[in-house]
């Protein structure tokens, strides 16, 4: 898996990230970030996760660019511009102690591809031996989502939920006489 | 023992919380008897629960059937049924608390807040049940768009501070996550009673010391441990009077629940003091942060803003318990919890009541309660008594099994730390009973309203609940040192 | 330090964006940039979920054959796979939410500008 | 501001989309057990759907009761969902067990595969009933505004 096209996707990732970041138009940054999205959408493709993939292209890529390209309409397109541009060292200092503590803890993490990690081994092998028998369903995500661990995704479909009302309440003043 | 009441624990809650709007679409006056009567009967199935504990031991709950590290468990032990219990009745209390103020503060968003809360209970649950750490992460999550939208519904500040509590609280939840992703590569497995087993093999791992400090770090951001608070004070002092009394009563003990749980029932008492020694580390931290958070309340000319700053000293009070190292001090602290649960639940109630009744927003404005509401000063007076810790109420109790629990721990700078906070929350009440009763009554308001029922008995349950807490303080002490007390000390 | 940036590239593209996200999210003073450095955190949490599930020279994890026996090496790990479409929709979500409280906020200010909002509410 | 879109290639192409999408949603949504997809993907999809005429068309006139109120939906698939997984916790088992549901004349294999399939169709109603119901919240403007 560590081909060369990784190593291009990874460069496109990162590229397209720091674009849609220090894009001074809001909606090049958000469009950017679309193009970031599709690319991680081809990363996970090619690293295995097609579900993930499938979603980060319809969820990341659509539903979150149609959320924002919403929201800049309704508001301002254009970041302000400041003359003196502030470095905050607070931020960079906590920056520099979180990236040590990662890199810190890089060292033990297990190798990238190696499938004797433990990740791979213990619960996930069962669901990829079992899942066909105990569950007919032959797409072992799918079944590890809506079965094993079903109450995971009852939560997840509740936090969707959760949002919605919790955007209704935000936003809608004029409308909630339904007595 | 493996049960069905857990799985009820859940269902009550969440299936109110969804059915409010659906009902309330074509009746509107149908939301707050669901919600109380669910609230009700979550109650009484979470004592039913805490007692099947203490008979017989945890019950647990395999959802969909399948065992543990295969799929996700809800356990029903002594400290989650402890709390569980606490969630439920603290909320109910709160909920009949808000009825009067939400017509008023928020007219026409009534279904929208009913069914929030009740997320935010359901929420506030599965963070306690669950075994499992993604599942965690997910309720965590629930929660926390339930709490950034019922601080943020009031619009202007409200709105900013509930903004600036969303980016915090997500990087928090994010960091989290990142642990829990470090604790999977290193063990492969996501249930918490299989990680403790599988943890010891690979405790040198610098991994999992990683991940662990990434969990401690996310849940500080979530619970407002200080230096983390910054998205507190504003938080509490500008959201909505209905939504106060239950968010800052529960919503920053679960945080800080799921800490207790992860450190010392999956790492366990001996890691985290000598191997991975992080509670020397929160030790000092509790401690500091209990003093300069009774310190800047003093400072405080808002009565919510004071209070949101005696918040972040009672954290500092609870991490300083759990981290002494002894069972005293444990359960000390576990007490203060339970006892700071109510206490904050009154003192944001009896706010609420003030700004309701006679537009009270900063301490000099509460001479106006004075004359005119009797239960609410009453209220008032007796919870603050409680801050302060005098008996017989439950902070007293609680203060003093935190001391004693360092004394036995011979950590004195501790003993220091809860002293010290103690006599500058008493300066604060002291002043702020000082303009209360000793200064002229400006000008009394002929036109003042009458307190509403709900507020005068959910204040009222709350007082006698402090009172009642201290005087069986020995029974619940009991209790969580019978079941709630992890192995090890 | 070489050997990270050489055998873990994912990890240290991870690194980039979670960083980059954290930074642009605390000091960023646009609201939409806070935002767009919050999606770039959360799915870089994604990237090092995903990188845990690969295993060399497997598939993806749907299985076709019901008669011979699964070996495991050769399916890709499901389980952060599942738990990261989770975490998908919990972004998702909490950006909804996010863009209604931007939003709700610009009807107020007038302005995307943390700090002029600041400057008007006093 | 956001207005209909009057380029008669949006209008032509969102007409040939709107069942194209709907038609694969459908597809995402039923392949679920063997192929990448599921509920979530199925419900965003089916979102789109219904958001891309309003891109395309705009509102005609002020919302109806229903798009005002979509979360509802919403409600009602989480409520599906929710329902399959309390039929077996009445029954004395656990909340989502699939296997338990009283079907008979069933292996629990297959009960858990027509589980899976039942709570996919509350997934995909809840995602997409309640992202339509975000995209109008957003889109809605203050009192008085109107559209």
């Amino acid at each position: 898996m560590m081909l060369f096209d990784d190593y291009l996707l990874l460069a496109l990732v990162i590229v397209t990230a720091l674009g849609a970041v220090f894009v001074r138009d809001l909606f090049s940054g958000v469009l950017t970030l679309a193009a970031y999205s599709f690319f991680l959408a081809l990363l996970w493709a090619g690293l295995g996760a097609v579900d993930v993939a499938f979603t980060e292209a319809v969820v990341g890529a659509g539903l979150s660019t149609l959320f924002f390209l919403v929201a800049l309409f309704l508001t301002s397109h254009q970041e302000e511009i400041r003359k003196q541009f502030k470095v905050q060292m607070m931020a960079l200092g906590s920056l520099g102690i979180l990236g040590f503590l990662l890199l810190f803890g890089s060292v033990d993490l297990p190798v990238v591809g190696d499938p004797e990690s433990l990740p791979s081994k213990h619960v996930s092998s069962h669901y990829l031996k079992k899942s066909l028998e105990e569950t007919d369903t032959p797409n072992v995500v799918t079944a590890v989502l809506a079965d094993y661990r079903g109450f995971d995704t009852l939560g997840e479909t509740t936090v969707i939920f959760t949002a919605g009302i919790a955007c209704w309440m935000l936003l809608r003043r004029s409308d909630d006489s339904a007595t | 023992m493996t049960s069905s009441l857990p799985g009820f624990l859940f269902a009550i809650p969440f299936f109110a919380a969804v059915v409010i709007p659906v009902v309330g679409f074509t009746n509107q006056k149908f939301c707050r008897p669901i919600a109380l009567g669910a609230l009700v009967s979550l109650s009484i199935v979470s004592v039913i629960g805490l007692s099947e504990v203490v008979s017989h031991g945890p019950l647990s709950h395999e959802f969909g059937g399948w065992a543990p590290p295969i799929g996700i468990e809800w356990v029903v032990d002594g400290l989650s049924g402890l709390l569980m219990v606490a969630i439920s009745i603290v909320s109910l209390i709160t909920l009949v608390h808000a009825g009067p103020l939400v017509e008023k503060e928020l007219p026409g968003r009534v279904i929208p807040f009913y069914s929030l809360s009740l997320l935010l209970v359901a929420a506030l649950g599965g963070m306690v049940l669950t075994g499992d750490l993604f599942n965690l992460f997910v309720f965590l999550e629930i929660g926390s768009l339930a709490s950034y939208v019922l601080v943020g519904v009031a619009g202007g500040r409200s709105l900013h501070s509930a903004f600036r509590y969303l980016i915090l609280g997500t990087i928090g939840a994010s960091l989290y996550l990142l642990g829990v992703g470090y604790f999977y590569a290193e063990t492969g497995t996501l249930n918490m009673a299989d990680l403790a087993q599988r943890l010891p093999e690979v405790i040198d791992s610098r991994a999992v010391l990683t991940g662990l400090l990434f969990i401690v770090l996310g849940l500080a951001i979530k619970m407002g441990l200080f230096p983390l608070h910054g998205w507190l004070p504003d938080a509490y002092t500008y959201a909505p009077n209905s939504c106060t009394p239950l968010l800052t009563s529960v919503v920053t003990k679960v945080p800080l629940y799921a800490f207790v749980r992860i450190a010392f029932w999956v790492f366990g008492m001996t890691t985290v003091s000598t191997q991975i020694p992080i509670l020397v580390v929160l030790g000092w931290v509790g401690a500091v942060a209990a003093i300069v958070g009774a310190y800047l309340a003093i400072w405080q000319e808002s009565f919510k803003r004071m209070l949101a700053y005696s918040s972040v000293s009672s954290m500092g009070l609870f991490m300083l318990g759990f981290s002494l190292g002894t069972e005293t001090g444990f359960a000390g602290g576990l007490f203060y919890v339970l006892a700071d649960t109510l206490m904050k639940a009154t003192l944001f109630g009896v706010a609420g009541a003030a700004f309701y009744q006679c537009g009270a927003s900063t301490v000099t404005d509460l001479v106006r309660l004075r004359e005119n509401m009797p239960w609410v000063s009453s209220a008032l007076l007796i919870s603050a008594l409680s801050m302060v810790g005098i008996p017989p109420t439950a902070g007293f109790f609680g203060k003093w099994h935190l001391v004693v629990g360092a004394l036995e721990a011979e950590k004195y700078f501790a003993v220091a730390a809860i002293l010290v906070s103690s006599m500058l929350t008493a300066l604060y009440f002291f002043r702020m009973f000082q303009r209360v009763w000793a200064e002229t009554l400006p000008l009394v308001d002929p036109h003042v309203l009458e307190t509403p029922f709900p507020i005068k008995m959910s204040l009222g349950v709350l007082t006698f609940g402090l009172i009642a807490l201290g005087l069986g303080s020995d029974l619940v002490m009991g209790l969580i040192f019978e079941s709630a007390i992890p192995k090890g000390f | 330090m070489a050997d990270i940036v050489l055998y873990r590239p994912h990890f240290v593209a991870f690194i980039i964006l979670f960083l980059l996200g954290i930074y642009i999210m605390v000091v960023s003073l646009n609201l939409i940039k806070k935002l767009i450095g919050m999606y770039l955190m959360q799915t870089s949490i994604i990237l090092f979920f995903i990188t845990l599930a690969v295993k060399k020279d497997s598939t993806i994890p749907i299985i076709l054959s019901s008669t011979t026996a699964v070996t495991p090496e050769a399916y890709a790990n499901p389980l952060p796979h599942v738990l990261m479409l989770t975490a998908i929709v919990v972004g998702v979500s909490t950006l909804g939410v996010s863009l209604a409280m931007v939003i709700a906020l610009y009807r107020q200010y007038n302005t995307l500008e943390e700090d002029q909002i600041l400057g008007k509410m006093q | 501001m956001i207005r209909p879109h009057d380029s008669v290639i949006v209008h032509t192409l969102a007409r040939v989309f709107i069942p194209i999408i709907q038609l694969f949603a459908l597809y995402v949504l039923i392949h679920g057990h063997d192929s990448p997809g599921g509920g979530f993907q199925a419900g965003t999809l089916f979102a789109a759907s219904f958001i891309l005429p309003v891109i395309a068309f705009g509102i005609q006139g002020s919302l109806t009761v229903l798009e005002r109120r979509a979360v509802i939906l919403g409600g009602i698939g989480i409520l599906l969902f929710a329902g399959i997984g309390l039929v077996p916790l009445l029954l004395g088992e656990e909340f989502l067990n699939y296997g338990e549901l009283p079907i008979p004349g069933m292996e629990a294999s297959a009960k858990r595969h027509l589980g899976i399939l039942g709570i996919e169709i509350g997934v995909t109603i809840a995602v997409a009933a309640t992202a339509v119901s975000i995209y109008y919240s957003l889109r809605e403007r203050g009192e008085g505004e109107g559209n």
